[in-house]
C-alpha cells in the first residue's frame, strides 16, 4: 500500500520560557502507521506533542500536515484539520457529564454535522461510555475517564490521535484494555502517535519509534530494530 | 397581623428581593471570574454605565429606562467584548496582575467620564412605579424590590439555559473548567474569552438599570457595588448561578436585617464585614471546595 | 565596611538637591509651585510604599488609603486631645502598624488578585466606621464626619513643606535600605518563587508582614502631613481609592519594581496635575490611558524601557557597586 | 559504626481528593547513608519528599527527625532544622543571579549576615561546579545548569538531610560521572541523601539502599542490585 506522509516535522525548536527544550527536533508519520515516542522524563516528549496540537509553537523549524503548514496555527485550527490530542493527566472536564465531555468533541465545524455517527462510533469502543453517559465526569474512575479522554479525541473525527502518556497511573488490565481499542482505531485508518513510559509495551504495541534524550533524537527506526539495539536495552531494561 | 411580624416580614422580604438585584449585579463578574480566573474590577462601573445610560435615554429621549435595554444590551455586549479583544487578551498571559492594572485603568476612565458628562451629583432612575408600594397586610414593599427578583430569575434562568444549551454555552463552561482541554477540543479559547466578557458586560447593563430604579448613584458608585458583587461571588462559589442567587440573598438580608436592628448608617459596614469574615475563614467561599 | 565612592557620589547630589528644594520657600518661590514640590513628596513616599509591596513582595495592595485615613483621623483625635502634632503622627504610624498586623493573617491567606480584592475592601469598610464614629465630641465641620485638625496655628507652611521633603527622602531611603538588605533578598525571592523561598529557610508570612509594617507606617506618616496641610480631614478623602489610584499610576507609569520608577512617574503624574490644574477630571482620564497604554506596551514602565537602551547600560556600568 | 536513625517515617498516609498518593509508608533512614526512591510515574515519590520537607502535611502518621515530630511545621522551620529538598522541576529566584540564588538560601536556611553568605555561596559555587556562571541572572540559565543550582540552593542552607528530586534526569552520557563526583562530594560532607531517580547508573552508583514505591506502597526494598531483580519492580516499571 503507498503510504503518503501526513506529518512532517522538520527540524523544530522548542522553548520553555526562555529554556530550550526541543533542538533540531524531526519526525516523520505516514497515514495509517502507529509511532510512539519515546523519552525518560524532561526529554522534551511532551513539548513534541504540544507543538504538533499548537499549544506551543517553535521557535525554528516547521510542522507540516496533510500538506498544510500548521507550525504557527492554533490548536482550535489544528483540531479542525483533524488532529486530536489526547493530553497528559486525563484532562477532561470534571463538572460536565460524560455525554457533555464527549459532545464538546465534536466542538469543530468539520465534525458537527458527524456527531450521531461519531457517538455511535465511540460507544462502540467504549461501551461503559454509554452506561454512564449522565454522569459527571470526576465520579468515574480513572481508566474510565481515560476512556472518555479519548473518546472525546475520536468524536472530533481525526485523521492523527496523539496519546501523551495514556496508561500513566492506570492498573494493568485498563491498560490492556486501552491498547486493544487502540487497534481497532488504527484498523479505521486514524494514524497515532503516542507518548509513553513504558518502553517494552511501546516497542510492542509501535511500528516505529522515536527515541528522545534531553530534547534530541538520538535514535529511531522500527520497533523491532529498536528492540535489539544495544543502547535502547541498556538505557530502558537495565540489561 | 401583629407589629413584630411586621416588623421582621418586612426587611425579610425586601431582604430576599434586594438580594435579587445584587444576584443580577454579581453574575457577570462571576462569570468572567470564573472563566477567565481574572476579577474584573472595572465591573462596578460597568453597571453605572448602564445605569447612566438609561439614564440619558429617559432624560432626553423620555423612554422608560427598562426600555432602554433595548439598546443598553448590544452596547455593553460590544463594549466587554472589546475590552477583552483589545486590553485584557494582550497581557492575559504575561502575570495576574496585568488585567488588574489595566481594569484599574479602566475604571478610572470611566468614573472620570462620567464625573465630567453627569457632574457628580447623584442620580436616580425615577419613574411612575418607582415610588409605589403593594401592600400585604401591614407590610409595605416597594414595587422596584419585586422586580429586581423577577429580573434576577428572567436573567439566571436565561444564562443557564444559554449555558446549558449551546454550543457556545458550553465552550464557555468548558474553557472554566480547562482551557488547555478546551482548545485541544477545537474552542477557539480568546473568542469564547470576549463572547464571556461581552455577556458579563450584557447582564451588567441589565444590573444597572434596576440598581438605578433601587437606589441612587453617583460616578463612584462602581466600587461599592463591585465590593458587594465580589462578595455575592466568594459566598456563592465559583461558577454556580444558584450559589451566586444564594450568596446574593444572603447580602441582600444582611443589609436590611442590618438596616432594621443595628443601624441604618451601617447597613453597608455590616456587608463589608461578612466580606472581610469570609475572607478570612472561608476564602474559597461558603461553598467552595 | 568600605564606602563606595559612587553611593557616597550619589549621595553627595540628593544632598544638594533636598538643601535647594528646602531652601524654596525662604527664597520666595510662588506659593504653588511650592504646593507642587509638596505633592510631588508626599506621592513619592507613597508611591515607594506601594512599590515595596507590590514590585517587590508581589503583594496588590488596594488598602494603602486606610493607612492614609487612620493616620489623619489618628491625628485628629491626638490633636483635639490636646497632644503635640508630632505625636499625632507617630501615633498614626503605630495605629496604622498595628491595624496591618490586626488584618495580617486575614489578607495573607489570599494570593495574587484575591488579595488584592480583599484589601480593596478594607478601606471603604473604614470610611463607613469613619462616617458613622465620631471620636471626639459631636462638632461636625462641613458635610459628613469631617474634622479639623487642631493645633496647626504654630505651625508654618514651611514647615509642612519640610515636613513632605523629610517623608520623601526617608520613603527613598528605606526603599534602599530594605532592598539591598538580606530582607530585600528574602522578599525577592519571595516573589520570585514562595515554595522555594520557603523551602529554603524563608519565613513567608513573617517577612511580608514586616513590609506590609513599614509600608503601613510610612504611608501613614505621609497621609498626616497631607492633612496637616489641608487642615481638615473626612472620610470621603481620607480612605478614597483616589489614593491608590495616585499610587498605582506613579508606580507603573515609571516602572514597577524599579527604585527609580515611582520617581520618574511621580513628575509625570504631579506634572499633569500642574498643567490641568483646572480640568482635574480630564487629567485623571488622561492618567487612566496613560496607565493602559503602559501596560499594554511597555509593562515595566518608562525606567524598564530606558534600561534596554544603550545610555543606561553604559551608566549601570559606571555606577556598579559591590552588592551580591 | 552504630547506626543512628536521622529520619523515621511512620506509617505516613497522604491523599488527594480520594486518590492515595502515599498509602500507610514507614521509613527509617540512617545517618550518613544515601538512599534511593524509585517508582514510576505517579507513584507517590515526590509527595513523600513533599511531606518529608513540610510542603504537604501527612493526613495520618507522623515523620520524626533527629528525635521530633516535624510532621505538620511550616517548610521554612522544617528547613532550619536541618532538610533540604530540591525540586524535579527547578524552582530557581528566576531575578537573581547564580550566586544571589544561593546566597539568599544561605543568609535564610543558615541564618547567615550577607558577607557571610556571599562567602558561603561561593564555596558551594565551587562544589557544584558552577562558579563561571556566578553571575547569570537564572532566568538565562539552560536546564541542565538549573538543576545543579537546586542542589547549589538546598546545599547552602546547610542540611543534615537532602532530598533530592530527580536531579540527573536529562543528563546525557558524558555528564552523569560528573554529576556523581557532586554527590560523592556531597557525601563526604557528612550529609545524608535521600534521592529519586530514574537513571539507573546514577542509582546504582550513588545511593546504599532503594525503596520502591508504586501506587504509594513499598513494594520492595534492598541493595541496588537485588531491586532491579526484584519481580515486582520488575512489573511495575516494564508492565
Amino acid at each position: 500500500m503507498p503510504q503518503e506522509i501526513l506529518l512532517k516535522v522538520s527540524d523544530i525548536d522548542a522553548y520553555y520560557g526562555s529554556l530550550q527544550v526541543l533542538w533540531d527536533v524531526s519526525i516523520e508519520v505516514k497515514t495509517g502507521e502507529t509511532v510512539a515516542i519515546i523519552g525518560a522524563n524532561g526529554s522534551g516528549k511532551s513539548t513534541l506533542m504540544n507543538s504538533i496540537s499548537g499549544i506551543m509553537h517553535p521557535v525554528r523549524g516547521s510542522i507540516m500536515f496533510d500538506g498544510m503548514d500548521i507550525t504557527m496555527m492554533d490548536p482550535y485550527q489544528i483540531v479542525t484539520l483533524g488532529i486530536s490530542q489526547v493530553p497528559e493527566g486525563r484532562r477532561i472536564f470534571p463538572d460536565m457529564t460524560v455525554y457533555e465531555n464527549l459532545r464538546l468533541g465534536a466542538y469543530n465545524h468539520r465534525a458537527r454535522p458527524k456527531r450521531e455517527q461519531s457517538f455511535e462510533n465511540v460507544y462502540q469502543h467504549f461501551p461503559i461510555l454509554e452506561k454512564r453517559k449522565k454522569q459527571l465526569a470526576k465520579t468515574m474512575s480513572g481508566g474510565e475517564q481515560q476512556m472518555m479522554a479519548i473518546g472525546s479525541a475520536l468524536m472530533s473525527d481525526p485523521k492523527l490521535l496523539l496519546l501523551d502518556e495514556m496508561s500513566l497511573g492506570l492498573s494493568p488490565i485498563v491498560v490492556n484494555e486501552l491498547y486493544y481499542v487502540l487497534k481497532e482505531i488504527r484498523s479505521k485508518g486514524i494514524t497515532i502517535i503516542f507518548v509513553e513510559q513504558n518502553v517494552r509495551r511501546t516497542l510492542e504495541e509501535a511500528e516505529r519509534a522515536y527515541i528522545l534524550e534531553t530534547g534530541h533524537v538520538v535514535l529511531s527506526g522500527s520497533a523491532e530494530s529498536l528492540r535489539a539495539e544495544e543502547k535502547v536495552k541498556k538505557a530502558y531494561f537495565g540489561a | 397581623m401583629n407589629e413584630i411580624f411586621s416588623d421582621i416580614a418586612t426587611p425579610v422580604i425586601s431582604g430576599i428581593l434586594l438580594g435579587g438585584l445584587y444576584t443580577v449585579i454579581a453574575l457577570g463578574l462571576s462569570l468572567v471570574f470564573g472563566v477567565m480566573k481574572l476579577i474584573n474590577v472595572a465591573h462596578g462601573d460597568l453597571v453605572i454605565f448602564g445605569s447612566y445610560f438609561a439614564y440619558s435615554i429617559m432624560t432626553y429621549l423620555g423612554f422608560n429606562p427598562v426600555l432602554s435595554l433595548v439598546a443598553g444590551i448590544p452596547l455593553l455586549f460590544a463594549v466587554g467584548f472589546a475590552i477583552q479583544k483589545y486590553f485584557m487578551a494582550r497581557v492575559f498571559k504575561r502575570s495576574m496582575e496585568a488585567p488588574l492594572l489595566i481594569a484599574f485603568g479602566i475604571s478610572l476612565v470611566f468614573e472620570n467620564l462620567y464625573q465630567i458628562l453627569f457632574t457628580p451629583m447623584s442620580r436616580g432612575l425615577t419613574t411612575s412605579y418607582s415610588l409605589e408600594s403593594f401592600i400585604l397586610g401591614d407590610i409595605y414593599i416597594p414595587v422596584v424590590y419585586l422586580l429586581n427578583l423577577i429580573v434576577a430569575l428572567i436573567v439566571m434562568i436565561a444564562l443557564s439555559l444559554f449555558l446549558k444549551k449551546t454550543f457556545i454555552g458550553q465552550a464557555i463552561i468548558a474553557s472554566s473548567q480547562d482551557i488547555r482541554a478546551a482548545q485541544l477540543m477545537g474552542i477557539n479559547t480568546a473568542r469564547i474569552f470576549c463572547l464571556t466578557f461581552g455577556i458579563s458586560a450584557a447582564i451588567s447593563a441589565v444590573a444597572g438599570v434596576f440598581l438605578g430604579l433601587t437606589f441612587p448613584f453617583t460616578p463612584v458608585s462602581g466600587i461599592p457595588f463591585l465590593i458587594i458583587a465580589f462578595g455575592v461571588v466568594i459566598l456563592g462559589g465559583l461558577g454556580s448561578i444558584i450559589g451566586t442567587f444564594v450568596g446574593g440573598i444572603i447580602l441582600g438580608l444582611a443589609q436590611t436585617l442590618g438596616a432594621q436592628y443595628i443601624s441604618a448608617s451601617a447597613q453597608m459596614l455590616i456587608l463589608y464585614v461578612i466580606v472581610l469574615v469570609i475572607l478570612a475563614v472561608r476564602p474559597q467561599g461558603l461553598f467552595g471546595r | 565596611m568600605k564606602v563606595n565612592p559612587h553611593r557616597f557620589k550619589e549621595f553627595i547630589v540628593i544632598a544638594v538637591v533636598v538643601a535647594v528644594l528646602a531652601v524654596l520657600p525662604v527664597l520666595g518661590l510662588p506659593r504653588t509651585w511650592l504646593l507642587y514640590i509638596f505633592l510631588f513628596f508626599i506621592y513619592l513616599a507613597l508611591a515607594n510604599m506601594w512599590n515595596l509591596l507590590s514590585g517587590y513582595c508581589g503583594l496588590i495592595s488596594l488598602c494603602q488609603p486606610a493607612f492614609i485615613g487612620l493616620g489623619g483621623y489618628t491625628l485628629v483625635i491626638f490633636t483635639w486631645n490636646g497632644l503635640p502634632l508630632y505625636m499625632g503622627i507617630l501615633g498614626g504610624a503605630i495605629v496604622a502598624a498595628i491595624f496591618t498586623m490586626l488584618i495580617s493573617s486575614a489578607v495573607f491567606r489570599l494570593r495574587g488578585i484575591y488579595f488584592a480584592i480583599g484589601t480593596l475592601v478594607v478601606p471603604e469598610a473604614l470610611r463607613v466606621v469613619f462616617f458613622i464614629w465620631r471620636p471626639v465630641g459631636e462638632q461636625i465641620h462641613g458635610k459628613g464626619a469631617g474634622y479639623m485638625i487642631k493645633g496647626l496655628n504654630d505651625v508654618s507652611m514651611t514647615h509642612i513643606y519640610w515636613l513632605a521633603i523629610f517623608i520623601g527622602i526617608v520613603s527613598i531611603v528605606i526603599m534602599r535600605l530594605t532592598l539591598s538588605s538580606k530582607m530585600g533578598m528574602g522578599l525577592a525571592a519571595i516573589r520570585d518563587n514562595d515554595s522555594a523561598a520557603s523551602s529554603s529557610g524563608i519565613n513567608i508570612f513573617k517577612l511580608k508582614l514586616f513590609a506590609f509594617v513599614i509600608s503601613a507606617f510610612i504611608t501613614a506618616i505621609a497621609g498626616s502631613i497631607f492633612y496637616m496641610f489641608q487642615g481638615y480631614i473626612a472620610p470621603e478623602s481620607g480612605f478614597s481609592m483616589k489614593w491608590t489610584m495616585t499610587m498605582i499610576l506613579a508606580t507603573v507609569i515609571g516602572g514597577i519594581s524599579t527604585e527609580e520608577g515611582p520617581i520618574i512617574g511621580t513628575v509625570i503624574i504631579v506634572f499633569l496635575h500642574f498643567l490641568l490644574a483646572r480640568y482635574a477630571g480630564i487629567s485623571l482620564i488622561i492618567q487612566g490611558i496613560l496607565l493602559i497604554i503602559i501596560m499594554l506596551l511597555a509593562p515595566q514602565g518608562i525606567m524598564g524601557f530606558a534600561r534596554k537602551t544603550k545610555i543606561y547600560q553604559s551608566l549601570l556600568r559606571l555606577t556598579a557597586g559591590d552588592s551580591i | 559504626m552504630a547506626e543512628t536513625t536521622i529520619l523515621s517515617i511512620v506509617d505516613v498516609t497522604k491523599r488527594f481528593g480520594g486518590l492515595f498518593a502515599v498509602n500507610d509508608l514507614s521509613l527509617d533512614i540512617h545517618e550518613g547513608e544515601a538512599v534511593g526512591l524509585m517508582g514510576p510515574n505517579g507513584a507517590g515519590k515526590t509527595t513523600l519528599i513533599s511531606v518529608i520537607s513540610g510542603q504537604y502535611k501527612p493526613e495520618i502518621g507522623a515523620v520524626i527527625f533527629q528525635g521530633h515530630d516535624i510532621s505538620g511545621l511550616p517548610p521554612h522551620r522544617i528547613c532550619r532544622l536541618g532538610i533540604a529538598r530540591t525540586y524535579q522541576i527547578p524552582h530557581p529566584f528566576i531575578n537573581l543571579t547564580t550566586r544571589q540564588n544561593i546566597a539568599v538560601a544561605a543568609m535564610y536556611g543558615k541564618g547567615i549576615g550577607k558577607t557571610a553568605a556571599a562567602a558561603e555561596a561561593d564555596k558551594i559555587l565551587d562544589i557544584v561546579e558552577l562558579t563561571d556562571k556566578k553571575d547569570v541572572r537564572a532566568k538565562d540559565l539552560e536546564a541542565l545548569t538549573l538543576k545543579r543550582l537546586e542542589l547549589a540552593r538546598a546545599l547552602a542552607t546547610d542540611p543534615k538531610l537532602l532530598l533530592i528530586d530527580e536531579v540527573a534526569a536529562g543528563l546525557t552520557e558524558v555528564e552523569i560521572p560528573n554529576f556523581l563526583n557532586i554527590l560523592k562530594r556531597i557525601r563526604s560532607m557528612n550529609i545524608t541523601y535521600i534521592m529519586i531517580e530514574h537513571v539507573l547508573k546514577v542509582m546504582l552508583e550513588a545511593v546504599d539502599r532503594v525503596t520502591v514505591i508504586d501506587y504509594g506502597i513499598k513494594i520492595a526494598e534492598g541493595t541496588p542490585q537485588e531491586v532491579m531483580e526484584d519481580e515486582k519492580v520488575i512489573k511495575a516499571y516494564l508492565g
